[in-house]
C-alpha cells in the first residue's frame, strides 16, 4: 500500500470543496481511523514545519489546501484583484444571520434599525446564506441561515468555531454601577445644551458647512 | 451646535449604516456613556444630521424618521415631572432603556461583524486550488449519483425572471394556500400510482385532522378538475373509490 | 521579503492555469531570474523528496501542482466530491412545475415561450420532477409534479415552504425604486407620525426643526 500521508495529500488537493474526514476513511477502506487521523496530522505539521506557501485548514467540516494568509499579496499580483467584496451593510446582516440563525428578516432589521431587503438579496446570490423554510408564525415568515460557503469563506471549520460574541449582560454589569452617577452631573446640563443648539444659529452653521464642502468637492 | 462637529458630519454623511449606527458615531463623538445617554443633547445633534441630509438632497430612509420620532419621544418622557413619591413602576422605567438595549446589541453586532471581516477570507487573503483536474480524473470525479447544489432562491430567481418577461403577471400569482393543496396532490397521485385505486378514507391514512381532510378533500375536487382522477361509487352512499383517469 | 520558494508555491497553487516561469518573475518583480529559478527548482525538489502526494510538474509551457499518477486509482474512488448545478433553462423549468403543478408539458411552453422537451428530461433524470399521471382530454397529456428528492435538494419541508410571489419580489426586487417610494411616503406622513407620537411640548420643537428644514431645503 502507498503511504498513507501521501494518499490522503492527493486526495485533499484533488477534491473540488473540503473534504471531510470521513470520506478520506471512506477512500482509504480498511485503514484504521486513527491510523488516517495520525497520517493527516503527520501531513499537516509537514506543511506547518517546512513554512511552506500552502497549508492544510480545516474547513467547514473538511480539509482544504490553501495558500497562507501573509502571501495574499503576492497572489493577488497574479489573479488581480477583485472587487466584490462584502459592504458593511452585508457584512453586518450577515454576522446577525450567522449568529442568531435561523432568524427571519423582522428580526434582523429589528437588529440594525434598517430594511435589510438589499444586503439579505446580496448575501442569498454570493449563497453565504440560504433560505431554511417557514416560520410557523402568522404571516410563515422565511427563516434564513448560513451556508456551507459561509464557512469556507470565512475560514471557519463550523459554526460553533465563530469568534465569541460580546455578551451584553457581560457589558450591562460592568458598567451598571458608573451609570447612576453619570446621570445625575448630566440631567443639570441638558436644558442648556438644548436651548444653545436648536437657534437659528445652527442651521446657518450647517448651511456654511455645506456650502464649504461644495466648493472643495 | 459647534462647527466642527457638523463639519464632521458632512465628511462622515454616506457612511451610516442606519439610525442606530449614527446615534452609536454621535454616542462616541461626545464621549458620552451609552447607559445615560443626554436625550436632548443627542436628539438635536440626530435632527441636526438629518438636515443636512436634506439640504443635500440626499435620500432619507425612513428608518432615520421613525428614530428622530423615537428619541423626541423619549426626550418629552423625560421632561414629565417626577412624582414626588415614585411609585415602583416608575422606578424601573427609564425611557431610555429600549433604545439603550438596541443600541448595545447593534454594537454588539457591530463587532462580531468587524471580528468576522478580520478573518483570513478565501479570495482576499487566502487562495484555493482554482485550476481544473485533468480530464481522466474529472470524469471519474463526477460519475457519481450526482449531487445538486441549487439554493431556493436560485429558483426564486428563474421563477421571479419569468414572471417579469410576462405581461399577464396575474398568472402567476401563487398563494400559500396552493402550495399546501399541491403537496396534497402530489400525496395523493403518488399513492394512486401505486395502488392502483383508493378510498377517500384509506387517502386520508392516519393522519385524520381537520385540515388535513379539508384539503384532501379540496385536492380530490381539483384533481377530478383537471381530468387526472376519476371517482366511482357503487350505490348511493357507498364507498367512493378513486382511480387515476388514464392507466399509464 | 517572504521565502522565495514559498511565495512560488503559492503562486503555482493558486494560478488557475499552468504557471510560466515569466510570470512568476513578473510577479515576484525585482528578484533576479536565476534566483527565481533556483527557488523554484529547490521547491520542485522539496516535493520529490518527500515522495509526497502531490508534485510541481512542468506542462504546456508552465509549472503546475499535479497528483502523482501512481496514486490516480485512490483519487478516483473520490466520488461526487463537486456538486453539480443546473442549466438556467432546467432552473426555469424546474421553477415553473414547482409553483404551478400538477402541470403538463404544454403549459409550461406555454410560459416559457419555448420547447421545453430537454430541460424536463434533465430535470426527469436528475429526480427533481416525476410523471403524476395522465390529464383524461385529447392527447392524454403527462402531467408533471415535483419529488420528494426536489424537497430533499431545496431543503424544504413541504412545498407550502417555497417563497411566494410577494416575497420573492420582496427579496429580488431593485431596493432602488421602493427606497424612493418610501422616502416620500415618509415626506409627507411625517407630521403625522410626529403629532401622534410625541406630547405637545416638544412637537412644537419638531415643528421648529421642520420648518427650519423646509427652508434650507
Amino acid at each position: 500500500m502507498d503511504n498513507i500521508s501521501a494518499v490522503i495529500e492527493a486526495l485533499i488537493f484533488a477534491s473540488e470543496s473540503p473534504l471531510p474526514l470521513e470520506k478520506i476513511c471512506a477512500v482509504l477502506d480498511g485503514v484504521d481511523k486513527t491510523e488516517v487521523k495520525d497520517a493527516l496530522d503527520k501531513l499537516i505539521a509537514g506543511y506547518e514545519e517546512r513554512q511552506s506557501g500552502i497549508s492544510v485548514q480545516e474547513v467547514a467540516g473538511g480539509f482544504q489546501f490553501r495558500t497562507r494568509p501573509h502571501l495574499a499579496v503576492w497572489v493577488k499580483r497574479l489573479k488581480g484583484t477583485k472587487p466584490g467584496s462584502l459592504t458593511p451593510a452585508a457584512l453586518e446582516t450577515l454576522a446577525i444571520v450567522a449568529y442568531r440563525q435561523p432568524i427571519v428578516k423582522a428580526e434582523i432589521e429589528s437588529v440594525r434599525g434598517v430594511d435589510v431587503s438589499a444586503p439579505l438579496k446580496g448575501l442569498l446570490e454570493k449563497k453565504l446564506i440560504r433560505i431554511l423554510g417557514r416560520k410557523d408564525v402568522p404571516g410563515k415568515p422565511i427563516i434564513y441561515g448560513t451556508t456551507k460557503k459561509f464557512l469556507e469563506v470565512f475560514n471557519l471549520k463550523e459554526l460553533a468555531d465563530l469568534p465569541t460574541m460580546r455578551e451584553l449582560t457581560e457589558i450591562t454589569e460592568q458598567q451598571g454601577m458608573l451609570d447612576l452617577e453619570a446621570a445625575e452631573e448630566n440631567t443639570g446640563g441638558q436644558e442648556t445644551i438644548l436651548q444653545e443648539s436648536i437657534g437659528e444659529e445652527s442651521s446657518e452653521v450647517i448651511s456654511e458647512v455645506i456650502a464649504e464642502d461644495d466648493i472643495d468637492s | 451646535m459647534n462647527e466642527e462637529l457638523s463639519t464632521d458630519y458632512a465628511i462622515k454623511l454616506d457612511v451610516f449604516e442606519g439610525p442606530l449606527d449614527l446615534l452609536l458615531y454621535l454616542i462616541k463623538k461626545n464621549e458620552i456613556d451609552i447607559y445615560n445617554i443626554p436625550v436632548a443633547l443627542i436628539t438635536q445633534q440626530y435632527l441636526d444630521y438629518l438636515n443636512i441630509i436634506k439640504s443635500l438632497n440626499l435620500d432619507l430612509a425612513g428608518e432615520y424618521l421613525v428614530m428622530a420620532s423615537t428619541l423626541i419621544h423619549i426626550k418629552s418622557r423625560m421632561l414629565l415631572p417626577v412624582p414626588e413619591e415614585p411609585s415602583e413602576e416608575d422606578m424601573e422605567e427609564d425611557p431610555r432603556s429600549e433604545l439603550v438595549r438596541q443600541l448595545l446589541e447593534y454594537q454588539a453586532f457591530k463587532e462580531a461583524a468587524a471580528k468576522l471581516a478580520e478573518r483570513p477570507l478565501l479570495e482576499r487573503d487566502v487562495f484555493i486550488r482554482s485550476a481544473a483536474l485533468p480530464e481522466e480524473m474529472k470524469k471519474s470525479l463526477t460519475d457519481d449519483d450526482e449531487l445538486l447544489e441549487v439554493s431556493i432562491f436560485e429558483l426564486i430567481e428563474a421563477f421571479h425572471n419569468i414572471v417579469s418577461r410576462m405581461d399577464n403577471k396575474d398568472l402567476l400569482e401563487i398563494d400559500l394556500e396552493k402550495l399546501s393543496l399541491t403537496d396534497i396532490i402530489n400525496d395523493v397521485m403518488e399513492r394512486l400510482t401505486r395502488e392502483k385505486n383508493l378510498t377517500f378514507e384509506e387517502l386520508l391514512g392516519e393522519r385524520k385532522d381537520r385540515r388535513r381532510i379539508v384539503y384532501t378533500f379540496l385536492a380530490l375536487l381539483e384533481l377530478i378538475k383537471l381530468k387526472m382522477v376519476k371517482a366511482y361509487q357503487t350505490a348511493a352512499f357507498g364507498v367512493i373509490r378513486i382511480f387515476p383517469a388514464v392507466e399509464f
